[in-house]
């Protein structure tokens, strides 16, 4: 039981944000901001990640024999917090692609992708969800056909959020169309320029305004993804044709976890705590009032939860442990207590709290609305809590099926 | 006792219901969040035309005199139909008029009830509190006319009104505070700046500020006396019909949500026949229901004149926790297509999180319920209504 | 829509007052006490309750041909509710038996437990859980044979609270042997000192030390109940024969609203209040803890819908209305707002919510603490909450069964 | 950082509770409760031969030296078993001791080790409220004695003690205030009144008051100016202890409650297979364990010697609610059968509703860590320690 990073963590994090506090500079800052609204990536920014790769913080827990570090699963959390804390980037190692195929992936598919991404020239999005089945994978269509060396691929994704930047989709399929749930998907690695492939943009919530950086689901856009008789290679298969539920379910206990799962959680806890300190119009007063010290009090324990169990899910990881129902615990609690502070923090604020990106008057941007009109997204995005409860009733606590 | 609706309450409430069913699809809703003027014109004239808006005015007004709790059924309609019109906005002051105002503002009724008249009201200022004790903004009398300098935070409607109700504290011509009122303000008047907000509602809400503004002295509603009260009676009502027009949202939200789960098949079902969701659902049902009942009993008491501020400041509170709540577990059960703009529902999610955070907090009525509670003699019963005390919070 | 009662109604409940003020001394409380206990009736307390039934005020709401006043429910509500007020007294005409027998009853039953009952000569236990199904009463097994005009009752009932002191049960048993589930279902009124019943005590938590009156749920005792061959005649069968869900479900839902149900869930918000406004030792100061000041105002708002709820429930019945839902609503709302009141409550009185009954220095008879111990009862007791949530959901909203 | 127990940790804990498990059935502790004493004598002396009493102190005094984390996991076995032995109440003082004691205070420790010495601890008074400011029963300096005056209220196992540890205000003879402190006293001196208390845990807590009691000035704890800190170690200790017992004790209750709904059948089905029993369920998953996370992070941190009365107070305040929550709801998946007193499980619960309202409440705990985050200088960051100000409510 140790509660503390080692002293080479800390001084990986001290290295890094002195790294930030220098490179991060106001216009690198504005590039990344304009890359992530479709502009194309600038000098500056460019310039910003060929030094982060440099350092080898790209990818800093995959093997070294694929052009990481092969830091631990501890080293990869700190590069994952320091750049998202900075400037909201996921880097480190975390997502959804290169841990399924360094898992999975065959000798060849490891040496291409893993240098691919820490180059960051690989990107993945993920194809998981269609339009009649968004929790129940079980229940996918979209077909590939195997016609000897080739697949064809016709179906269709939803909510494949970052398909219009991705280079490749990680693609859930039904290779076998005789079979029913599980049974029968195979996971492809499918280059987005492939003919036949249509993206079709669905805007969310938070794309008018656009929802200002650290908002919890913030993307303004997500999208469709058509497959129209798309030909790929068999050697796009990610493990054996067939095996796919197998193959998700570990990158999809993976993604429940991590710094991104934590700090899209806790980051208003934090905002809230410094901005009501501050003590300035139009919130003065409220850091002497002792119902929002209560309630503060109470969503900062909620947020050392999240903490903590974040923390517990890598020393599981870490000793190369699975998980038993400990992603899916950690995906009610902090996705819900998102929820819960998002709320609670707005009857806090007032009236300011409706105010979105680029209003007059809005508090920090306007992350505490934009926050109200993403938070329950966490809640039912990569299994909903509901589907969640479930897991850690059965797996965790062996609880029975429902039978008629 | 009866709690529930008479033959008459429920035939109005379904004609205006009806009504707003036929005229006010989302897509007109959506519309209008686009337009400069945050309303519908056309249905305006239609609603107006039907006599909606006189229906709680007096009859020498052109009115129908009915209570007050058919306007508030009429605006659980409003609600439940997001109903681009500023029936609030306008109605809301027009009852304070019809309760405190002279025999000149009392004609302005005339052309309220025919829907000639558009108002609107402000209350909150740069604090963003919801209380007559953060009423700063100045009405300094001068001569015959009322000096008004200051800010009006959260005004809806503004743009559109011809008339504003302004909550001031007056200030006698030596400097004495006289204490709070309410003033009517023609919105074109010199040195009034208007600058509208983006809200989560995408309504019409502004922040205006009123720089040396005269109104003449006649333009101040009701006595002297009768400053505090009017204030009063502006900010219950206020409150009280959010209530409405959130409860009929909440409604609605809930009832897309349990139409969409009984068709919507996962894992080898309707996810309506899950027991989680089920649940979910029952719980919105008594989120809804107890919001209802909060709110109609408060409009009930105002309706027949008994004192009202604790119940309005029960409905309230309670609206704000429960309707949200509603809301957002409507969202949850349509999982992820609840987050994409082109989907109605979240027109209904994003107006009630903005109804949630208007008309006093959670944390501000539960206040003034405390006082009634603990700081006043004698013991308190559930059933026996409570007084606030002269200093209660406000 | 009117929220007020009529004048008569508060003229009737003025008389009740003026009455328990005068008649209710500290000696007749004092018998009523020992009574509970199980020490039989006083004479003060069988003048108290003679005097009540020359008022009519015992069974107000029952026809007058039976020897009730043919009141209405709000009538009968305010008797419920001024009575148990003062003295945790049920009377005035809800509860488990008559109101059955008058829906349901033949004419010669009516006219003997109607006026039997007004007279407190006759009074019911309800017989319906068994030990193997405490929610799910369709699983019942508690069977009764019919020989021509005698029925054999075999099997046992658990949890039936105050058999020691009725003189009969109102039994749930299976006349169809080879039914399954609701079907084949009867009830039987069965007079309790019929030959082979025998009560065995069960003794619950809050049996030592007794709790105090106003506890909710703190009955110090339930009891199981056997029947070895007992024989009744075939007219103790209330309704038709295998009838017996559809006259307990009407019963039920009305045993799960009310003046009883309504004060165990709402009497401590009042208790709370009163003894905080007190501001004496040890609870001075928390009168202006605006913490306490906010978590009150919430719990009574809250207590206000447990009131309007059953303001509904009455008005709906007066109409002569039939529940959709609304008594499972209120059976979910109310218990659970006495299990938050409960608890936050003896977070505001600390280390005091744990005293006792008769403990030194514990706070109103140890009532809060005590209502740790019974609270969840009520959410148990029945119809579960679950159940209730399932109701509402099903025939509240039409929401569909689950298939497998 | 690896939040998980090492191999070792895991085998001392796996040992107590097999010990506890074979030692300390149901029945045991359903016959303490109607004891006099509260306590199994025999239990005690099984449970200290093994040596689980020094676990984590000193080697000099005869102990293991092990970190305090050590105890914490006995701790959670202790609550899981509800062993009715004066575990905390020894413990939690004898570590004070270690920690502050003058070297003749630290010589008791050797009889603590092995069982001979039980002590006990009083810091909460009339006003209930667990607080250093609360603290008025006064230690006042008269010559080479102290003498006590005043009240504990809420002392676990004073009557079976040989020792109490009392928190006071020390006076000096010229009446001025020294601050807080702690004092040992002889549970037999003349003065002491004890007046047993009847709580849901049916345990061994009392009232104590102190009329003229004389202590030598050697009793005192630590040196002069380390009262404050004595104090508020003696509340830290007392505090995070009782969550391990919580946690162990809510953790039991779920396991009991979660075997429970697989083999009871209604509905046709065991009523563990529903969605909404399985929903609750996790729930209370996450409730212990969140409770173990934040427990055992404060336990580490006072292991190492870090400022911790944040964490403690996280730690408690989220045990409050979590853990009655934990067993509430193991009760109501039960059914009626757990509201029956021969039933074991609501030994559990009836403990547990106990020992949320002792060592500090929500409120008090909630107040600690509003004032490190905002009454302090600087940004906060979740994962970087918080320190309270000197002035900080405790």
């Amino acid at each position: 039981m140790d509660f503390a990073f080692t002293e080479d963590e800390e001084r990986l994090r001290a290295e890094i944000k002195a790294f930030i506090a220098r490179q991060l500079t106001p216009e690198v800052k504005a590039q990344l901001i304009a890359e992530r609204e479709g502009h194309g990536r600038g000098p500056l920014a460019a310039a910003f990640f060929r030094d982060i790769y440099e350092r080898g913080w790209l990818g800093v827990s995959w093997p070294k024999q694929y052009g990481g570090q092969g830091a631990n699963r501890f080293a990869q959390y700190i590069v994952e917090e320091e750049f998202y804390r900075a400037a909201q980037l996921v880097i480190g190692g975390g997502g959804t692609g290169v841990p399924a195929v360094l898992a999975a992936g065959t000798e060849e598919q490891k040496r291409y992708y893993v240098p691919g991404s820490i180059r960051r020239e690989i990107s993945f999005c993920q194809g998981y969800s269609e339009p009649h089945c968004g929790t129940d994978l079980a229940g996918i269509r979209c077909r590939a056909t195997r016609h000897g060396e080739i697949f064809i691929i016709n179906g269709q994704k939803i909510y494949t959020t970052g398909a219009q930047a991705a280079t490749h989709i990680y693609l859930m399929v039904r290779t076998d169309p005789n079979s029913k749930r599980q049974a029968g998907l195979s996971i492809l690695l499918v280059p987005m320029n492939t003919p036949g492939i249509t993206i079709r943009p669905l805007w969310t919530i938070q794309s008018d305004p656009p929802a200002p950086p650290k908002t919890t689901y913030g993307e303004p856009r997500t999208n469709e993804v058509f497959f129209d008789n798309v030909e790929v290679p068999a050697t796009c298969l990610l493990g054996a044709e067939g095996d796919g539920w197998a193959v998700a379910q570990r990158g999809l206990n993976l993604d429940r976890v991590g710094a991104w799962r934590y700090l899209i959680s806790v980051m208003r806890d934090e905002d809230i705590v410094n901005l009501i300190k501050k003590d300035e119009p139009p919130t003065e007063g409220l850091r002497q009032d002792p119902r929002v010290r209560d309630k503060l009090a109470e969503l900062w324990t909620e947020g050392q939860v999240c903490r903590l169990m974040t923390m517990r899910s890598l020393s599981l990881e870490q000793r190369g442990g699975r998980f038993k129902y400990e992603g899916s615990a950690e995906k009610i609690w902090a996705p819900e207590h998102g929820v819960r502070a998002t709320e609670a923090i707005s009857q806090i604020l007032g009236p300011y709290a409706q105010l979105l990106n680029g209003s007059p008057h809005a508090i920090n941007n306007g992350v505490f609305a934009h926050n109200l009109l993403g938070a329950f997204q966490s809640t039912v995005n990569h299994g909903s809590v509901q589907v969640m409860r479930d897991q850690v009733a059965r797996k965790g606590l062996g609880m029975p099926k429902q039978r008629n | 006792m009866d709690v529930l609706s008479d033959e008459q309450e429920a035939l109005i409430q379904r004609t205006a219901g009806e009504f707003l069913a036929a005229e006010c699809p989302p897509s007109l809703v959506r519309a209008v969040e686009k337009s400069e003027e945050k309303y519908s014109k056309q249905l305006w004239t239609k609603f107006a035309d039907l006599g909606w808006l006189g229906l709680c005015l007096p009859e020498e007004q052109g009115g129908q005199g009915l209570p007050l709790t058919y306007l508030g059924l009429v605006l659980e309609e409003v609600g439940r139909y997001l109903a681009p019109l500023p029936v609030h906005s306008t109605m809301v002051p027009a009852l304070v008029l019809a309760s405190f105002g002279t025999p000149v503002q009392m004609k302005l009724l005339e052309r309220v009830a025919c829907g000639e008249l558009l108002l609107s009201f402000g209350i909150v200022e740069r604090s963003g509190r919801w209380s007559t004790d953060a009423i700063a903004l100045s009405g300094r009398r001068d001569g015959n006319d009322i000096v008004l300098n200051g800010s009006k935070y959260f005004v809806d409607n503004f743009r559109i009104a011809q008339k504003c109700m302004v909550a001031v504290r007056m200030f006698g011509a030596d400097g004495g505070d006289e204490g709070p009122a309410a003033v009517l303000v023609d919105t074109a008047s010199a040195g009034i700046h208007c600058e509208p907000l983006l809200t989560t509602a995408k309504d019409g809400e502004s922040v205006v500020r009123f720089d040396d503004v005269r109104v003449p002295q006649s333009n101040r509603v009701g006595a002297p006396r009768q400053g505090r009260a009017a204030v009063d009676a502006l900010m219950d009502y206020a409150s009280v019909f959010l209530v409405s027009q959130m409860q009929g949202a909440a409604r609605r939200a809930m009832e897309f949500a349990v139409e969409y789960v009984k068709h919507r098949e996962a894992f080898g079902q309707p996810i309506g026949a899950f027991q989680a969701i089920q649940h979910m659902a029952a719980d919105m049902v008594n989120a809804v229901d107890g919001t209802q009942l909060l709110g109609r009993e408060a409009v009930w008491r105002l309706s027949r004149g008994l004192p009202a501020r604790v119940e309005v400041a029960q409905a309230k509170s309670f609206a704000n926790e429960k309707c949200l709540m509603v809301c957002r577990s409507a969202q949850q059960m349509h999982g992820g297509i609840g987050f994409i703009a082109e989907f109605d529902l979240n027109l209904w999610y994003r107006r009630v999180t903005s109804w949630t955070l208007r008309g006093g907090t959670t944390y501000e009525h539960r206040a003034r319920i405390a006082s009634a509670l603990l700081d006043t003699p004698g013991e308190v019963r559930l059933g026996r209504a409570l007084e606030l005390p002269a200093a209660a919070p406000d």
